[in-house]
Formats: structure tokens, C-alpha cells, sequence
């Protein structure tokens, strides 16, 4: 029985982990066609700015703000300057942003030096809770509630809102938005920063579980990539179930078969690639 | 410049590289020219792909990663002879492109980058897992090189890039690899015009990975040792910049990467230990505003017919 | 500064490139206000390139585009379709993850009068009402082209620009959209690009032949209709 | 196809020249000092009690393959400032042996394999170096030593620990004096005594790597051995994060000690904590690993404080005459800064290097060879002894336990110093038994 809520508990909140991560990856990707390789390494970042502004400002919601608006900010000045003088040239755009990673890393090491720097989640989350007779670290629970959050959030944002509908036609006909009288490079901006801000909130949520260092932006990039070829390109919600697959994979894997746990992600990808090129959930299809 | 002397210039600069370099004497300068020859080998097979038929593949460093392994383990562990181990290389490589064929059938231009480089952290994670085989962090030690000192190994390496040079310049230019040059243009209008584009595509990932697999072999011969950091996708980025920086679809561009890297990493690693910052940036600089490298410098830059700016 | 000037919109001698592929060579169009102009000619004339610079997609390379007296050539797509210019494209590209609703909200325009428009959309087609809540992928062919049109129609738009509308319609559809057509081109001016004969004769007022990317000939619709040579010479019917 | 061929004459010169430049502006650069390989030798005469050295003999050349840039430049500089304080403690000063000045060339291997090897060559062969020494990476020494061996020079080997380096690939040029991984394993269990690992249950876990699964094994071989039982050796992945699922299955076998043979961050500082977050250290279970660098301690922090493990070098916890004065050099040389870890391991080696010079008279290869063999020093944690079978320095081991240094930080305490006779494994390299 224990496992079974260990399974359902410990692979949630890593699922949530990789929704928070490769949500804004999906969506960038969906809209605008653009393979933006450096996420992982905005990811990373949010992870340094979440330690840095919760140890600074004593406030551990501050600093996951703070890193999410930060690295938002970061993803506008990236697109404006990066991504759209390569507009149209996905190749370019692919390899500038593979570039990126190395810069991204780099200016890390140089800043916050090369070492591991632990984040103890805050006091009223650093306790434990019992759940049927297993104790689970609370901070667990609110990784899960924190993904839960944002996937209703931005549900209702791209439901609801006009942006949300300009977002989701985008998604469909990118020109014929263009058509019916709306700034796309103007929309194109807006969700770039919106799916790097996503990326920074899910770092920064991710530093009292995982630590800040330098090679987390590889590590992460991977299972950014399978969340996005499971769940299909620019299905919001399949990039959700799809990280839920891979939290309860990647936990399950290293339970019971540990040799293969840093392989299990990407297996699990390839498998999906040859069966359904176009992912579990619909989204754009691979061929096209 | 008729076509006589410019063939006597390009023997005479042949033996120009081959012979000063000897005399200096000094093997650390031929350990760093074999190098260079390897990684010029290396991108010239990746700029077939890349350059020629606009295969964005981030796991090419699968073929140069697993041929070291494999004449690794066979000479050291098998005790095969050499040509015995270039021989299972072969079989490997052609077995290795025959998946990224399969993959090319399955996912299309993005994807398709997507999953090879999914494909190339696989092998990745592989050769630090198997250490029965591969000897994991550690590696596979101990590969006798065949060339008896570094002198003849230079030369051997500047003759076989030569080689490799020429015949990819050959392949570039017959028909085959025009319809290639067409593949990357448009791969449905080529397909229309009756040509089997998967044919082509899997003969040049083929050949491509057995040039990389060369690159290989001569890699284990000069460093006696294979590690999961010829496997790792920052050797994929590596040589990815040999390639852009020089100048995709041009041949002599990446050796001119090659060699800019190498001889760059070896200057700037003595003043600052963040070398890898300024490649990075060079890197992006690069693809912004001289999309086509330092050859491509020469080639005149195509306006774009607009008048007015999108 | 409204000069009620009796033409809509004016092309002289614009050209446009598809990449490196020169397209457009010289075409010059007058459009006048509450009224169909159709622009007819073989297949890969250059037709929807036409529409295509004019809506701003595909930015010219030489030549201007009065829109009111106003030169809109090279301006930005959505800048031209927010100073009143509607557009139908050839494949009619609804927005099939969104409702009917969803496409029409966001084509709605600041400053329009959604509501009274969205009356105005529901007299000319009902189907738009019926499906109105409904996620607009389950739309036939004939009313996808409608959502099409009332996108172009949510806003008072002083141009609308249609292309093929009749395209793969069944001939009931057609009649159908030929009275919508003649109703909306009386508020809202109408440049459509028509294959079909029978659509292009009974909405139009004025025709252009486009060949090989130049209007090659301009007549009014009795001229047309009087001289059969023209049919034979330009459109091989 | 006339002017393809013209097109591709002017590439290939164009090829060709580049490779000329290139080949051209290295020769250049060579001529002159490298800059990468200035030595970084401290001016002879810094400390007033050297006397200037009258100079009779040529320089003795050491070549020092050090991670001074890369992903492990910390310990690379942790060894590179222990290795200039042993030589400077081994000759008093003086920087010269017998009238013969020493001449340090340090090479950055940027941790790359390939560049290490490329390094090495220029050490070897162009510098000619008498003796070659360093690196903390296992997979660069084990390349380098095959290359020191065809050339003849012995290679002193301070760091890098893999036991393949004095086991399967050992080579006679090769010495390493620095502990291997399985007397880190061994010292692991050092502290407790007989009756105290007598009937008690284990887990065993280390990185899913070479030298861990090698650490592992001996580590549950040294419990059994003592009579205690490994119910399970746990192996997660090198660079694992998420240790939930490996912590929930020890939960569940419900050990009294849990043996840890740890290497890198992710292990040493989330490891822990996650042991802690989940509870399971609250039913008594005690956690035994080994305590690492400042860095270590500086990230662990307070939450460390009681933890006990085998410790590699800690100045804190040794009062030998050599580790004073290495504390001391040390702090003169390098600002006040203590020396780290890998720094009290590279002093020894040096320290081994400029014994086996003098003992030799000189710098030929076999003499040196046969000088170390054998050899017996007092160094910084006390008596070494170079085992002649396997060219392995025995070594007295510590184990240190966590404590706080006062001011808010975590510092070290000898908890138990395992002599040297108390290290018991096998000599393991091929033929030498």
C-alpha cells in the first residue's frame, strides 16, 4: 500500500517539476515554431534567482516571484534581440538558441562559481506530513499544488482571456491572426515571456528539492524535449499529462530499476516518437 | 590564375604543411595539427549533412563516440588486431546510420533534431552505465597507436584529410550530390521530380557517419583513451560551432572552424578559465550577422528583393 | 478628414516578389466605394498575391496602395486590417481549436460595436448563431466559409477582400452566398478574386483580367457580359 | 565540371593554408615561455630562513598536469597550491635539490581528456620533464600513465583515486600517494570497533560509477567481514538529484547503519538533506559517509554537525610536524588561505617526488623507481609507506566528525585515526602480488 502512495505522492511533484519546466517550452514552441534549446538554461537561472532573492528579501514567495518576473524580463530582451531578427529561419533560430545554452552556463559559473548551493525549503514547508502512515516532506505537497495552480491558471488565461484565444489561434494559423488585424510579432513577445517566466517559476520552486548548479540546464532540456514530443507540440494540456507520464515513469524506473533511471526518460520518448510521431495528445503533427 | 600553377601552388603548400612542421620538431605541435585534422575530418562529415542536405542532426557524435569505443574495446579488451576493430567500426557505423534513417522517416526538420539529440544522450548515458564495456567515468584506457611516433601520425592525419576533403568535394559536386543540395532546397519537390529523397538521405547520413567514425579511430589512436566526453552533447556543440563558424555547405569552412577552435581554446584557455564564454557568444554573434561563417565571408551577401523592410 | 472620394482603394503599378520569384509585374486596380470589383484570370495569374499585398501579408516591392487616399504599401499587416480592411482568404483558415464565438471575439476590433455587427452577422447567416457556442472544427465546408466572412464582417470594415469564395461549394451554397455578397457590397465595399463564372457575373460591377501577374484589361460588368471575345481571349471559356 | 575542379585547387590552398598558418603560430607561441605553462613557483628565496643555493647542477624539470579551468578547477587549484607547498617543505626552502633547482611546469588539462593527453605530450616530450605528477581526474591519469611509462618517467600520481590506476592498468612508472577509493571504503567503517558492527544490519550505497560500485563491494566486504550483514547495496545514478526513491527503499529494509561512499555534490549535500526531510534518520538509524571540502562544509553547514565519515584531509584533524608546516607554507604562500582536501594530499606527493630525487641521487627513471619502492616518510597525517608490489602509499586514515566552528560554519574533528597497519586490501595489480 505504502508504495502505491509513495508512487502516486513522489512522482506527482516530480511530474509537476517537469510540467512547470517544459509548459512554457511547449507553448513557445506551439505558437511561434520556435525550439527554444536554452529553456533548460532559463530553468537554471530561475533556480539561482529563486535562491538568491528568497535569501535576500528572507521571503521564499518573493523570491519564486521574483525569479519568474526576472527571468520573464529575460526571455523579452532574448526575443527582441535574438528570435526575431532569425524570424522565418528555424534552422538559424534552432542553433542560436543551442549556442545559448553554452552562454547561459557559463555566465552562471562566472557569477555563481561552480559549486552547489542548497535552498532549505521555508519554515512553514520545511515540515513533514503524514499521510496514511508515510511521512512525506510537505514541500513535496506544494510542488504539486504549485503545478496544479499554474496549470489552472494558464488554463483559464488561454481559455478565457482574449490573449489566451489569440495564443490558441496562433497555435493553428499564425497568419491568419496576422489577418484579422493583431500584432503577432507583439503576441510572439508576450508568450515568449510568459513561457521563459513559467521556466523561472519552475526553477525557483525546484532549488529546495534539486539545488542550484551549473549542469542542471542539460539534465533538465531532456525532459523538457520528452514532455514535448509525448504530449504533442502546443497542447497545453498535453504537456501536463505528459509530465504527470514522466514524474510516475522517472520514479517508477528508479524504485524498481535504478540502472536505468537516467535512461528512462528517453527511452520512453523514442518508444512514443515511433508509434505516434505526433505525441499521445494531438498538437501539431511531426511531419509537417 | 590558370588551373596549372593553382595546382602547383596547392602542392606546393601541401608540402609546405607537411615538411616545416617536422622540422620544428615539436610533437606537441603535431599532437595539436592531428588534432585539428580530426575534428576537420569530424565537421566535414557533419557539414554533409548539415551544410549539404539540411539534416540538422544533434547526435552525429554518436558515430565519432562509438567507433573510439569500439576499436577501444576490441584492441584492449578483445586484443583484435587494428584493421580487425576498423572493420566492426564500419559494421557499427552503418548499423548506427541506419537508425537515424529510420528517424528521418518518422520526424520531420525540428523533430527530427529533437530526437537524435534524445538518441545521442542515449549513448551518452550508456557509456557511463555499461562498465563492463566502456569502463563508465573512467573509461577504456590503454589503445597502442599504430602510427609509431607523432611525426608520422601528423603526416598520415594531413594526407587523410586531403583525402577526405577531396572526396567529399567530389561527392558535393557529382549528381548525386546535387540532388542532395536539391533535398535540402525542398525535400517534397525533389520527391515529386521522381527521385527516392529517403534513398539519397540514408546514403549520405551513411557515408557521413563513416567519414565521423574515421575521425574516430584516429581520435582513440592519439589519446590512448575513450571517455563518455566524446559522447557528450558538448562535443555536439563543439562541433557544431567548427561548422557554423567557418561556414556551413562550404567544405573548407569547417576546417577553418577546426582549426580557429582549437588553436583559439588553446591561446584563450591560458588567460581566462571561461574560454567556453567567449566561444558561446562568438557562437551567437555568428549566427545573427555572418550566417555563412568565415569562408562565407568572401562569398558575396545575397540581398533579400524588398523593398521595404516586413 | 473623411473625403468621401468616390474610389475605396487605388493600385498603380505594384510589384511583389515571393522569395526570389518576381510576381506581380504591374498591376493597377480601382475600387469604388459600395461596390463588388473582381478580379478574374487563369490560375497562378497572381490573383492571390494581389490580395495578398493589398491586406499587407506579403509587402510589395514597388508601386502604391491608396486605402481612402491614404499609401498603405509596406505598412505592417495588422496596421492596414486595423484602418478598416477585411480579409477571406483562398483556404479560409478558421481558428478550429476556438468556438464560433471565440473567432468572432477576437477579430472584433477596439472600438467596434460588437453586439449590433454580431446581429447583422446572425441575419446573414443563421448557421453562425445555431453553432454559435460550438468549437468551429465541426463546420462544414460552406460554413466555415461563412465564419470566414463574418470575421471580415464583425467590424465595419470599408474594404472586404474575398478569395474564391465559391470555392469547392455545392451550387445551392453558391446562389446563397451571391445574395450575401450583393447585400454586403452595398456597406461594405467588395474586392473578390472568382473563378466561377456564374458568381463572378452576378456579384460584380467592374472586372480586371490579371495575367502573368499585370491587369491586362478593365471593363464594367455590361461590357463584359456584351463581348464574348474577352471571355474567349483572356479566360479560354 | 572544368571549373569545379579549378574551384576546388583554390580550396584545398586554401586548406592548407590555414593548417600553415596555424601550424606557424603555435611553433611561434612555443618558442617563447608558454603562457599556459608558466610555472607558478613561488620566488625561491620568499622565506627568510632559505639561504641563497649555490646552482651545480642543471634544473630538474617537473611537469604538474593540473584542472586549473573546467568543471573541477576547485580542486585544481586545491592540488596545484599543495603541491608547491610540499616541494617548498621538502626542500626547506630552497626549491633545489643537491645545487639542482627545481623547475615546475604546470599544464592545464581544462578537464578534457583529450587535451590532458595533448598536455602530457608537450610535458613529455618536447619539455622532457624527469618526473610528471598530478591530476584529480582518474580518467586523464589513467591515459597519461601508459604515455609516462613508454617514455620512461615515473609519474606521481597525488589525486586521482580510481584503484584501476595501482591495480588492473598499473604500470611500473607509476606511483600514486594519495588514499584509493577502497581505503577511503575502509576507513568508512574504520571508527567502529568489533563488537560494535558485531550482528548489526547494513545498507551499502554509493554513485552508480566505477570506482563507487569498487568502493561499495569492499565497503560491504569490511562489514561482513567484521561480522556485521548487508542486507542491500543501493547504486543511484553519478549526478542523481532525487534520491526519494532510493531513501524510501532503505526506509523500508530499516538498517542500523547506513554506509555511505560518497563523491560529488549532488550526493554530499542533497543526499543528506533529503534523508533528513523524509524521516528517515528518526528512527536511530545511523548514516555514516565521508566528509568533503569547504565547499562541503560550507553548504552543509549547521545541518551537518554531528555527521561522522571517513575524511579525506581535513587540517583540523591531524597534529603532525608536517601538517603544521603545510598549514603554515600554505598560509604564507597563498594569502592565508588553509589548505583544502586534494591539498594535503598533493603535498605528499611532492614531498614523495623530491625524497625519491635525493634518495636516488639523481633523476634517472629506474634509480627513482627503486628509490620509492619501499619507501618509508613521515608526512602530513604521519608514517607512508610506497607499497613496493602495487606502488600504493599506505596511509594512516581519519575519520572526522562534523562540528560547529563557532561562528555559525561546520569545521571537522578527528573522531578515530586509523593507523596504517589498519589498512588490510589486496594487492590487485596484475603480476605483482
Amino acid at each position: 500500500m505504502s508504495i502505491l502512495i509513495q508512487i502516486i505522492i513522489y512522482g506527482l511533484s516530480l511530474g509537476m517539476l517537469y510540467f512547470l519546466l517544459s509548459s512554457g517550452f511547449s507553448l513557445i514552441f506551439g505558437l511561434m515554431g520556435v525550439l527554444n534549446f536554452a529553456h533548460g538554461s532559463m530553468f537554471m537561472w530561475g533556480c539561482y534567482l529563486g535562491y538568491i532573492l528568497s535569501l535576500s528579501t528572507g521571503s521564499f514567495l518573493f523570491g519564486i516571484i521574483g525569479a519568474a518576473v526576472c527571468i520573464g524580463v529575460m526571455g523579452l530582451v532574448m526575443e527582441k534581440w535574438l528570435i526575431q531578427p532569425l524570424r522565418g529561419n528555424q534552422l538559424r533560430q534552432i542553433l542560436l538558441t543551442f549556442g545559448l545554452i553554452y552562454v547561459l552556463e557559463e555566465l552562471a559559473k562566472v557569477i555563481f562559481g561552480t559549486r552547489a548551493y542548497m535552498q532549505f525549503p521555508p519554515e512553514w514547508l520545511s515540515g513533514s506530513a503524514h499521510i496514511f502512515s508515510e511521512t512525506v516532506p510537505q514541500y513535496r505537497l506544494f510542488m504539486i499544488f504549485a503545478g496544479v495552480i499554474v496549470f489552472l491558471l494558464m488554463t483559464l488565461l488561454l481559455k478565457k482571456t482574449k490573449l489566451g484565444m489569440i495564443i490558441r489561434a496562433g497555435t493553428d494559423k499564425p497568419r491568419m491572426v496576422q489577418a484579422i488585424g493583431i500584432n503577432v510579432a507583439r503576441i510572439f513577445s508576450i508568450t515568449f515571456a510568459l513561457g521563459c517566466a513559467l521556466a523561472g517559476l519552475g526553477g525557483a520552486i525546484a532549488t529546495p528539492f534539486l539545488g542550484a548548479y551549473p549542469t542542471i540546464d542539460m539534465e533538465q532540456v531532456f525532459n523538457a524535449i520528452a514532455v514535448v514530443i509525448i504530449g504533442g507540440v502546443g497542447s497545453f494540456t498535453g504537456a501536463f499529462y505528459a509530465s504527470v507520464i514522466l514524474g510516475f515513469i522517472s520514479y517508477i524506473t528508479s524504485y524498481f530499476v535504478p540502472e536505468l533511471s537516467m535512461a528512462s526518460t528517453l527511452l520512453a520518448m523514442l518508444v512514443v516518437v515511433m508509434i505516434r510521431p505526433n505525441g499521445l495528445f494531438g498538437g501539431k503533427t511531426s511531419e509537417n | 590564375m590558370k588551373t596549372k600553377n593553382k595546382l602547383v601552388l596547392a602542392l606546393a603548400l601541401l608540402a609546405a604543411v607537411l615538411v616545416v612542421p617536422a622540422l620544428i620538431g615539436s610533437s606537441y605541435i603535431h599532437s595539436i595539427i592531428i588534432t585539428i585534422c580530426i575534428y576537420s575530418i569530424f565537421a566535414i562529415s557533419y557539414d554533409l549533412l548539415l551544410g549539404y542536405t539540411g539534416i540538422v542532426s544533434f547526435g552525429h557524435t554518436v558515430y565519432f563516440g562509438v567507433a573510439a569505443y569500439v576499436v577501444a574495446f576490441t584492441t584492449v579488451k578483445l586484443h583484435w588486431p587494428f584493421l580487425a576493430a576498423v572493420g566492426m567500426v564500419i559494421v557499427v557505423c552503418v548499423a548506427i546510420s541506419f537508425i537515424f534513417s529510420l528517424v528521418t522517416l518518422r520526424t520531420k526538420n525540428v523533430y527530427f533534431s529533437m530526437v537524435t539529440m534524445a538518441i545521442g544522450q542515449l549513448f551518452y548515458v550508456m557509456s557511463t552505465k555499461l562498465y563492463a564495456i566502456t569502463g563508465g567515468d573512467d573509461g577504456l584506457p590503454g589503445v597502442k597507436s599504430i602510427f609509431p611516433n607523432k611525426t608520422v601520425f601528423y603526416i598520415a592525419a594531413v594526407l587523410i584529410l586531403v583525402c577526405v576533403y577531396l572526396f567529399s568535394k567530389r561527392l558535393v559536386n557529382s549528381p548525386a550530390g546535387r540532388v542532395l543540395q536539391g533535398v535540402k532546397e525542398n525535400d517534397a519537390r525533389i520527391g515529386m521530380l521522381g527521385y527516392n529523397t529517403f534513398k539519397f538521405k540514408s546514403i549520405v547520413i551513411q557515408i557521413s557517419g563513416l567519414l565521423a567514425g574515421l575521425a574516430g579511430i584516429l581520435y582513440v589512436n592519439l589519446n590512448g583513451i575513450a571517455t563518455p566526453s566524446i559522447l557528450n552533447s558538448s562535443m555536439t556543440l563543439q562541433i557544431l560551432f567548427m561548422v557554423i563558424l567557418g561556414g556551413v555547405g562550404t567544405l573548407h569552412g569547417p576546417v577553418i572552424g577546426a582549426a580557429i577552435m582549437q588553436i583559439a581554446s588553446i591561446v584563450l584557455s591560458g588567460f581566462t578559465t571561461r574560454w567556453m564564454l567567449i566561444f558561446g557568444i562568438g557562437f551567437v554573434v555568428v549566427m545573427l550577422f555572418f550566417p555563412k561563417g568565415v569562408a562565407g565571408v568572401f562569398d558575396r551577401f545575397s540581398q533579400p528583393n524588398q523593398l521595404r523592410k516586413e | 478628414m473623411d473625403n468621401i472620394t468616390e474610389n475605396i482603394l487605388e493600385l498603380h503599378d505594384v510589384e511583389t516578389f515571393i522569395g526570389q520569384y518576381h510576381i506581380l509585374f504591374g498591376v493597377n486596380i480601382t475600387v469604388r466605394k459600395g461596390s463588388a470589383t473582381v478580379l478574374l484570370g487563369r490560375n497562378g495569374g497572381g490573383k492571390t498575391t494581389t490580395l495578398e499585398t493589398i491586406s499587407g501579408l506579403r509587402p510589395p516591392f514597388a508601386g502604391t496602395i491608396l486605402l481612402d487616399g491614404k499609401d498603405i504599401a509596406g505598412l505592417p499587416a495588422y496596421e492596414i486590417i486595423q484602418s478598416g480592411v477585411g480579409y477571406v482568404p483562398e483556404d479560409r483558415d478558421i481558428f478550429s481549436d476556438l468556438t464560433i464565438e471565440e473567432n468572432l471575439l477576437i477579430s472584433s476590433r477596439k472600438g467596434n460595436d460588437y453586439d449590433k455587427r454580431l446581429e447583422l452577422v446572425f441575419e446573414l447567416f443563421p448557421d453562425m448563431k445555431k453553432y454559435f457556442k460550438k468549437k468551429s472544427r465541426i463546420l462544414s465546408g460552406g460554413q466555415a466559409q461563412m465564419l470566414s466572412i463574418s470575421r471580415a464582417l464583425i467590424n465595419d470594415n470599408k474594404l472586404i477582400l474575398i478569395d474564391e469564395p465559391s470555392k469547392g461549394l455545392a451550387p445551392i451554397l453558391i446562389r446563397e452566398l451571391i445574395d450575401r455578397i450583393n447585400i454586403i457590397k452595398k456597406d461594405n465595399t467588395v474586392l473578390l478574386v472568382e473563378q466561377n463564372w456564374e458568381m463572378a457575373t452576378s456579384v460584380g460591377d467592374y472586372f480586371y483580367i490579371v495575367q502573368d501577374g499585370m491587369t491586362v484589361f478593365e471593363c464594367t460588368k455590361e461590357e463584359l457580359l456584351a463581348d464574348d471575345t474577352i471571355k474567349q481571349k483572356y479566360l479560354g471559356v | 565540371m572544368k571549373s569545379a575542379m579549378k574551384k576546388s585547387y583554390r580550396y584545398i590552398a586554401l586548406v592548407l593554408a590555414i593548417l600553415m598558418i596555424g601550424a606557424l603560430a603555435l611553433a611561434g607561441c612555443n618558442k617563447s615561455e608558454p603562457a599556459a605553462g608558466s610555472s607558478a613557483a613561488p620566488a625561491a628565496g620568499s622565506s627568510e630562513a632559505a639561504e641563497e643555493p649555490e646552482v651545480t647542477g642543471p634544473p630538474i624539470k617537473i611537469g604538474l598536469l593540473n584542472e586549473t579551468s573546467g568543471a573541477y578547477e576547485q580542486w585544481g587549484k586545491m592540488e596545484l597550491q599543495g603541491f608547491f607547498s610540499g616541494l617548498y617543505y621538502a626542500t626547506d626552502g630552497t626549491m633545489a635539490i643537491d645545487g639542482r633547482p627545481l623547475e615546475v611546469i604546470v599544464e592545464d588539462t581544462t578537464c578534457d581528456v583529450g587535451v590532458g593527453v595533448q598536455k602530457a605530450t608537450k610535458l613529455l616530450e618536447d619539455d622532457k620533464v624527469d618526473i610528471l605528477s598530478g591530476t584529480c581526474i582518474s580518467s586523464i591519469a589513467l591515459a597519461v600513465m601508459d604515455m609516462a611509462a613508454e617514455k620512461g618517467v615515473p609519474y606521481v600520481i597525488n589525486c586521482a583515486a580510481s584503484d584501476d590506476i595501482t591495480g588492473a592498468n598499473f604500470n611500473e612508472y607509476t606511483f600514486r600517494t594519495g588514499r584509493n577509493l577502497t581505503m577511503a571504503a575502509e576507513a568508512g567503517l574504520g571508527f567502529l570497533n568489533e563488537d560494535e558492527i558485531e550482528g548489526t544490519t547494513w545498507v551499502v550505497l554509493a554513485p552508480d560509477y566505477a570506482g563507487g560500485r569498487s568502493g561499495g563491494e569492499s565497503l560491504g566486504a569490511g562489514v561482513e567481514a567484521r561480522g556485521g550483514k548487508v542486507l542491500d547495496y543501493i547504486y543511484p545514478p553519478m549526478d542523481c538529484t532525487d534520491f526519494t526513491s532510493y531513501i524510501q527503499k532503505i526506509k523500508s529494509l530499516n538498517p542500523d547503519y547506513l554506509c555511505a561512499a560518497i563523491v560529488g555534490n549532488n550526493f554530499i549535500v542533497k543526499f543528506p538533506q533529503q534523508l533528513k526531510e523524509l524521516g528517515a534518520l528518526d528512527n536511530g538509524m545511523q548514516y555514516v559517509t565521508s566528509i568533503a571540502d569547504f565547499d562541503f562544509l560550507k553548504t552543509v553547514g549547521e545541518a551537518g554537525i554531528g555527521q561522522i565519515g571517513e575524511a579525506l584531509y581535513h587540517y583540523n584533524c591531524w597534529d603532525t610536524p608536517a601538517n603544521d608546516a603545510l598549514i603554515q607554507i600554505h598560509q604564507e604562500l597563498y594569502n592565508g588561505e588553509y589548505p583544502d582536501f586534494w591539498a594535503g594530499e598533493s603535498f605528499v606527493g611532492a614531498q614523495a617526488i623530491v625524497l625519491g630525487i635525493q634518495k636516488a641521487g639523481g633523476t634517472d627513471g629506474q634509480a627513482f623507481i627503486k628509490a620509492l619502492e619501499g619507501l618509508e616518510f613521515e608526512s602530513v597525517k604521519g608514517t607512508y609507506i610506497i607499497r613496493a608490489e602495487d606502488h600504493q602509499a599506505l596511509q594512516p586514515m581519519a575519520v572526522g566528525r562534523i562540528i560547529s566552528d563557532g561562528n555559525g560554519g561546520a569545521t571537522v574533528e578527528a573522531a578515530a585515526i586509523i593507523p596504517l597497519e589498519g589498512m588490510t586490501f589486496p594487492v590487485t595489480a596484475p603480476g605483482r602480488a
